[in-house]
């Protein structure tokens, strides 16, 4: 358990074999390919299923099927490459099939370019697919977590038979840092539902069909009674210097790693900032936000483009306190020099400056 | 204490891996570290940069928009990042490949013929190493031989025969930084 | 002279796929110097002007980096 | 052993499949999905591998066959049956695996699919029921509709000028290397359905032995879209269908000898 | 200009031949196939393209391609085929090219049914592609709708060279009223920009790469400008008898025809309940909502799907007032019975119910 | 006319083609993308239809092909091009429309869109670089890849057992009745450089009669994801690829009588 | 004024073509009116029922949950229909089809062996006109000319033939209702 | 008697494709009644016994609906 030099696309590949996934399906695309080599690799080595699609349409069909047939399964690809999943993926939540899907996202729309963004959050937070549905996501800010997130996702797809995303974007995907590895756990049991031929049980079906309008009203009631427990049980998120802060900046992933070192710079001159970092997306973290809209005078809303998750907060915040949003769109990542400004500015906006530039007291 | 850099060349030239034995060896010396790598829009011979970033806090971000130090390989990379290194910054230049000479005067530049040196050392593929020394001798996270040690840790087998030319050839970059007189006063 | 070529210095990227199709080996690479892009140019070296301007570098280069020219009975 | 009447001794010597769940299908009358699904059941009652197989219904017609077959199901989004399978599949490398598809489905939108399960020879069976038209969205073109054939969405009849001609599927796939076992067979008539019948079992025994992909393609009819009587329809394929999609071996697997006598790519009418 | 009596889809087809649709390609999905049925007939026969695709996946990308050529184009489908088209989606927005989808919306997720429904609300107005994009998305709610909105669509789609969808469900498509039909349109002029050769100008391209960040972030911030002109601009909505009422309904689509009829039976037993109808679900009509929440008690969001467009209700209203929510899944379409009880509930919960229910003055 | 020395007068034999745009290429240096641009620049030079000419570009290491051709261009999603090139014909029957796909781009992600261009009888042309692996994304293995051959997501070289063999699009592409041009050449020397222009030449003359789908299939390098010099990158196509791909002429429009006197589907090497 | 009714039968049996008649025969008369179909999950021979809404006013919803008058065609429809019409609201049978007695008492019943009526105007495809003939003599909204009329307008030419035997079988259907006594109380 | 069919009215959609395929024409459609889907089904019509168990309406079936009996030597 020694800390290794990781890529973090090495990383949540690696991280995917430890948690047991005997089945990888991908399609190359920048900026996460390095995982599809990784597994192209690992897993054949570890007699386990690794099969390059011809698509992201067939990717995440083939895992849909590994799904159905009850082992851990997951595949992984960027934005445009994610687009073409959408229909796989509102299937999946139609059947309930728990799978893992990486989207390192890049910069968009369309071909865009391949350099990290957060473009994805609306397409994969609000359900980029037809019908209701949700995906668990989680929100990755460092190596460290992209491994130790991509073991929980593997976890709770099981758990609630749901798709979870591990949502990163290129930064993370192509930076190297120090993180750890777990070790490799046995693979897991196939569930019931499964389908492994119908010998001493009944027969099992996978499928999201509902032709009668009530049975699938029931069906959805299902559904959504699970997303309710869902967001009553797996919230997760980071405060950091929060304590005594005056401006909260909310922000996920590569965004917010920076604002952290925009925040200490922001300190540093008087500027009482903090952090609330989701670490999953779905669920939002909404009672901490709420919770912080009451203590603080205004919120800053950080992200890697033109203003997605921004309107999340605003649902949350419902007018408590300002929500002002800074973003860098088109691959860019914000520097921390840009994000210290903009958090001088929302201070300053709401009384809550560097010392210097307002009255009142600041040790408070 | 953090320290960030840049590196940066045609792809080729070795700019990524010099980072990342860096990261590598901070790493080993228990500190925080960061690599990211970015590469220009040609398939191959185009531009490619990387940020090491090394602290003995938590790193925020992976990119810097003003680096303190810049180690540029190529004369795009020079008119690239000469005008973001910090004031007081330190700035090394590959001299074989870059004739212009540097314009700000509140770095400090160091110009080292690199691919000349590599070849005198007996291959052009050591001109990263060169620079790294040179870097070394100037910002002494760690000493050379850490470094060296860290080299034998990540090479493959098959390389391990070129340790000794890797190891000289920091040895000669460091040798011809030291020559070089602290310039410019921190702005 | 039956004809002659030119390199377009900064079309060519010095792959030396020129090189060996010539008939008359008339091409090298100009290895005492680089280009903008930093590598070593294609160059004609045709002293004797031997080159018949058969257009086969020009066939094999993917750059398009080479002109070809040929003598016409003035 | 049922006992109808005293004497003589009457025994069944034709039963409903013990593969078939007994639920009556939702197909139009005479349509020949459901013989289509029959034989499918009675060749894995015959092999004895119901407790063993996993089908995979397609959107179309028969995208309730998951009700049909006792066996275990999943049920694939349109056209990509063929990766749903590779995953359910490659899971379960020693199961009997199959996908069920219309030729809207595995021609049109699932071509890509198709395509590359033959050329990766996954080692499953696709039963692939082209009966020219798109059958459940209520009769528009299929990429195998005849020329000249009306359809809701080729109301003038098909034009292969605009529209292209009819795309043999089998002949394509018999075209690549991981293709094992491709051949098209009809169910128009007694003698065809008996060919049928030996085509799935051939093909699940292909499987069997892990020789890669095989498909049995199966002209079927569609009395309700085609607008004709369902005897008719039967016609229809004989007389309109076999012409243009001749019935024959396209591809057999190397070894054994081929039974048939039909050597691969012939497309010899059987 | 008379009155016909007029299937949705058929409706919105020949409207689209009448507004000079130069090119249609689609691919067959209940229940909008009369659409595509009536296409495959009406175009040959004005000379026009109708071209039957082999998959969502590629009519998408023939529209793109007609689109980049500068003819009016068109597709249209539903949910799952929806799904399909995201990528789609994302490149035209990407390159800026005009042309209009009809989504008739059915019940999910997965294959669902074929029963109407409104649970792709997220899907298209959040964007269900990758990247920072917006569609314009206008919701009609009775079959001479499915007609203007569909002129309007391609007139906006044109002006502002954006993707303008008709978010329609199975009820709009499958139902028939009687409605007017506008006259045949002359064709419009291809723009500058389209591709049709570089005859006596520089050449063209559509494109959605921008490899450098900068560019792409420059691209990014005028879609953003351009989105901001359409929000200005381009908010459509209707108010129905909410002058003095207490309880506002907001609904869309159908969801809001079967609201009017509720409205009427609680307003004879003195409940005043009025209902926003958003036509155009982005741009969001906010201030309307904004202004709205100022003046009633209470808010009812009614929608066929589980909860989507309620959250950007609550997002607009920013807690000003009680937003509550009444959804039908599956395919099912609320009764206007089921959303008067809803109204009541409301109402009562606000002290807006009905005279007997309550003490205050109606008459306010 | 340049006239470069004064005695004796030299005329440009071969100049650089009006239909590129003097932008220098982003590809790797000896990377046969380069010569295949020459070549269809030349050929619309040639024909004098730069002006009525639209590209598709694909996305690949050709995604930037319309920075370089002086002609209209769109730039496709992946493995879409046939579609979007489908659509930008339709609109432009009268202008002449071509993609340029890769392998990974044609024959893997864009299966169903080429098959049914190739069914509809798509009026436009393709030309298909097969190089045999995704460049772009840095080596990866793609239908293409020869068996055997190491890529970066067939470490241990290309398994025919798990990964298939190599697809051959050309040959069954060739099937389709829509097809009215399709053949196979390579840039690997310069014989078979000038044979691919001719085709190249072939296939838009066939789209400019109006005869329906054509195709180049040209055998291309990628020195850098092979690892190999460019020169050594050309003797792996002859030696490795073309074995495996034959050269030939696959379709060629009924009339006027095949000039290169190759029978339609035979494969006979050109 | 609002009249809202549900026809229901098997696909095949011509429910929805008569609730179409009903619509444009509204329509004709210069009133509101939609007109929604739904079908069952069997491809052919399935239950198929429409539900008409015919106003002054604008309509809202196209559906109800409770119709004021139903016409079932067949035994499911029936089973189905009987329950919800409103109380006091009119249920027409098809009794050449439907063997069982209806149940409620809060409701004007009409029983007409429509199937044997059809056939003995000559045509088992008149089976829905004599429904609907029934249908309009209780719930006179338009005259049997207007909507006689009115299919005369909708027919395609090819079919115009038909005219007379659909209009004797409305005035059939019409007759045979008449002849049965208003048997429910207003509910 | 050699052989019997029955058919299963439950399953039996009166598609009529079993009639033309005996060989002694034994089977036909129950015009006079009606099955619980609405159609009228096919049924043996056999009073000579002529019935060989030939399974030929059987394998015609679409709808798995007949059951044929042959007599075994007792
Ligand atoms: C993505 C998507 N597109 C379209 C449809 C609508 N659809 C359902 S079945 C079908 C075609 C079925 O035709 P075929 O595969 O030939 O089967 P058949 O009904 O003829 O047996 C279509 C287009 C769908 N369900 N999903
Ligand atoms: C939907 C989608 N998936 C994946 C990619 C990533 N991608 C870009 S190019 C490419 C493969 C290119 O290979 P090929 O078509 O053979 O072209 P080459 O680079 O070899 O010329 C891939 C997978 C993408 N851009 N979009
Ligand atoms: S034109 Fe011919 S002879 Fe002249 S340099 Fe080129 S290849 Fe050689
Ligand atoms: S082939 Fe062209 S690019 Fe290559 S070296 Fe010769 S001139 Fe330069
Ligand atoms: S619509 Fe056609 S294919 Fe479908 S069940 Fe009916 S007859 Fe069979
Ligand atoms: S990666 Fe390969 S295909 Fe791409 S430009 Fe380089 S050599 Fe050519
Ligand atoms: S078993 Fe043979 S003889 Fe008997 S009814 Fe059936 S087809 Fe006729
Ligand atoms: S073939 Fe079967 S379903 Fe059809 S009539 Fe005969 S018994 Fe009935
Ligand atoms: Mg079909
Ligand atoms: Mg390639």
């Amino acid at each position: 358990m020694s800390i290794e030099l990781l890529k973090g696309n090495v990383a949540f590949a690696e991280a995917a074999v430890r948690a047991g996934c005997e089945a990888y399906f991908g399609y190359p695309i920048t900026p996460q390919t390095e995982a599809l080599e990784h597994m192209a690799r690992r897993m054949p080595e570890l007699g386990r299923v690794f099969v390059q699609a011809e698509s992201e349409v067939a990717a995440i069909n083939m895992v849909y099927g590994a799904a159905a047939a009850g082992v851990r399964t997951m595949t992984s690809s960027s934005s445009p490459g994610v687009s073409l999943m959408m229909e796989g993926l509102s299937y999946m939540a139609g059947s309930e099939v728990p799978a893992v899907l990486v989207d390192v996202m890049r910069g968009g729309p369309g071909l865009g370019n391949i350099a990290p963004a957060q473009g994805d959050y609306l397409q994969i937070v609000k359900g980029g697919g037809h019908g209701d549905y949700k995906m668990i996501v989680l929100a990755p800010a460092n190596v460290q977590e992209m491994i130790d997130l991509t073991v929980l996702a593997f976890d709770l797809a099981d758990r609630y038979r749901i798709v979870t995303v591990l949502l990163a974007d290129g930064s993370l995907g192509q930076m190297m840092e120090g993180a750890t590895l777990p070790p490799l756990r046995p693979l897991t049991e196939r569930p019931a539902w499964a389908l492994t031929g119908a010998r001493e049980r009944d027969t099992n079906l996978v499928s999201s069909i509902h032709l009668d309008p009530e049975e699938l009203a029931r069906f959805n009631d299902h559904l959504q009674a699970k997303y309710a427990e869902i967001e009553a049980n797996e919230v997760r998120f980071e405060e950091h210097r929060l304590d005594d802060a005056r401006v909260g900046v909310v922000a996920f992933g590569t965004a917010a790693r920076v604002a952290k070192t925009a925040i200490a710079a922001v300190r540093d001159e008087g500027v009482a900032a903090g952090l609330l970092r989701p670490i999953s997306l779905w669920p939002y973290p909404e009672a901490a936000l709420r919770a912080l809209a009451e203590r603080v005078d205004a919120l800053l809303v950080v992200e890697m483009n033109a203003g997605q998750m921004v309107e999340d907060v605003r649902r949350v915040v419902e007018g408590r306190v300002p929500v002002r949003f800074f973003g860098r769109t088109g691959g860019i990542m914000p520097m921390p020099e840009e994000i210290a400004d903009a958090i001088r500015e929302v201070a300053d906006a709401a009384g809550a400056g560097a010392p210097e530039a307002q009255p009142q007291e600041v040790n408070a | 204490m953090t320290t960030d850099l840049v590196i940066a060349g045609f792809g080729g030239q070795g700019v990524l891996f010099a980072g990342q034995l860096l990261a590598h060896a901070a790493l080993e010396a228990d500190l925080h570290t960061t690599w990211y790598p970015s590469y220009g829009p040609e398939m191959r011979g185009g531009t490619a940069n990387c940020t090491v970033v090394i602290s003995d806090q938590p790193i925020g971000s992976p990119v810097v928009a003003r680096p303190e130090a810049a180690i540029v390989l190529n004369l795009p990379s020079l008119d690239r990042y000469e005008p973001l290194v910090r004031p007081g910054g330190l700035l090394i230049v590959n001299a074989s490949l870059i004739d212009r000479d540097v314009r700000r005067t509140d770095l400090d530049v160091i110009a080292i013929p690199a691919d000349d040196v590599a070849a005198e050392l007996g291959s052009p593929r050591l001109t990263n190493m060169v620079l790294l020394g040179a870097l070394l001798a100037r910002r002494p996270v760690f000493t050379l031989d850490h470094v060296a040690k860290t080299l034998e840790a990540v090479l493959p087998e098959r390389h391990r025969h070129l340790l000794p030319a890797n190891r000289a050839a920091l040895e000669r970059g460091a040798e011809l930084a030291d020559a070089v007189e602290v310039a410019a006063a921190t702005g | 002279m039956k004809g002659t070529v030119t390199v377009d210095d900064a079309l060519c990227k010095g792959c030396a796929l020129c090189i060996p199709v010539c008939p008359k080996g008339l091409l090298r690479v100009a290895s005492e110097r680089f280009n903008a892009r930093g590598v070593h140019p294609a160059e004609l070296d045709d002293p004797a002007e031997l080159c018949t301007g058969c257009e086969m570098c020009a066939i094999a280069c993917p750059e398009a980096a080479i002109t070809v020219y040929r003598a016409v009975k003035a | 052993m049922t006992v109808l009447a005293a004497e003589p001794l009457l025994t069944p010597v034709y039963e409903y499949p013990k593969s078939l769940t007994h639920v009556p299908t939702h197909y139009c009358p005479g349509c020949t999905h459901g013989v289509a699904h029959r034989l499918i059941a009675e060749v894995i009652d015959e092999m004895g591998i119901r407790q063993d197989t996993i089908g995979v219904a397609s959107v179309g017609c028969s995208v309730f066959s998951y009700r049909y077959f006792a066996t275990d199901f999943a049920q694939a989004a349109h056209g990509r049956a063929p990766a749903m399978a590779t995953g359910v599949k490659r899971a379960n490398p020693d199961k009997i695996v199959f996908t069920y598809q219309g030729d809207g489905d595995l021609a049109s939108i699932g071509a890509a699919e198709i395509l590359h399960a033959a050329v990766r020879g996954e080692n499953f069976t696709v039963f692939f029921l082209n009966n020219a038209i798109y059958g459940m969205t209520g009769g528009q073109m299929a990429p195998t509709t005849l020329a000249g054939q009306k359809t809701s969405s080729s109301p003038d009849g098909r034009d292969p000028a605009t529209t292209g001609a009819p795309l043999r599927m089998s002949e394509l796939l018999a075209q690549v290397d991981g293709a094992a076992y491709v051949v098209r067979r009809s169910l128009h008539d007694v003698v065809q359905i008996r060919r049928a019948k030996k085509a799935i079992r051939r093909a699940l025994e292909v499987q069997r032995q892990g020789l890669g992909f095989s498909m049995v393609e199966l002209l079927s009819s569609c009395p309700t879209n085609w607008g004709l009587e369902p005897t008719a329809a039967l016609a229809f394929i004989r007389d309109e269908m076999v012409p243009v999609f001749p019935l024959g071996d396209f591809k057999l697997p190397a070894e054994p000898a081929a039974a048939a006598g039909a050597a691969a790519g012939t497309g010899a009418r059987a």
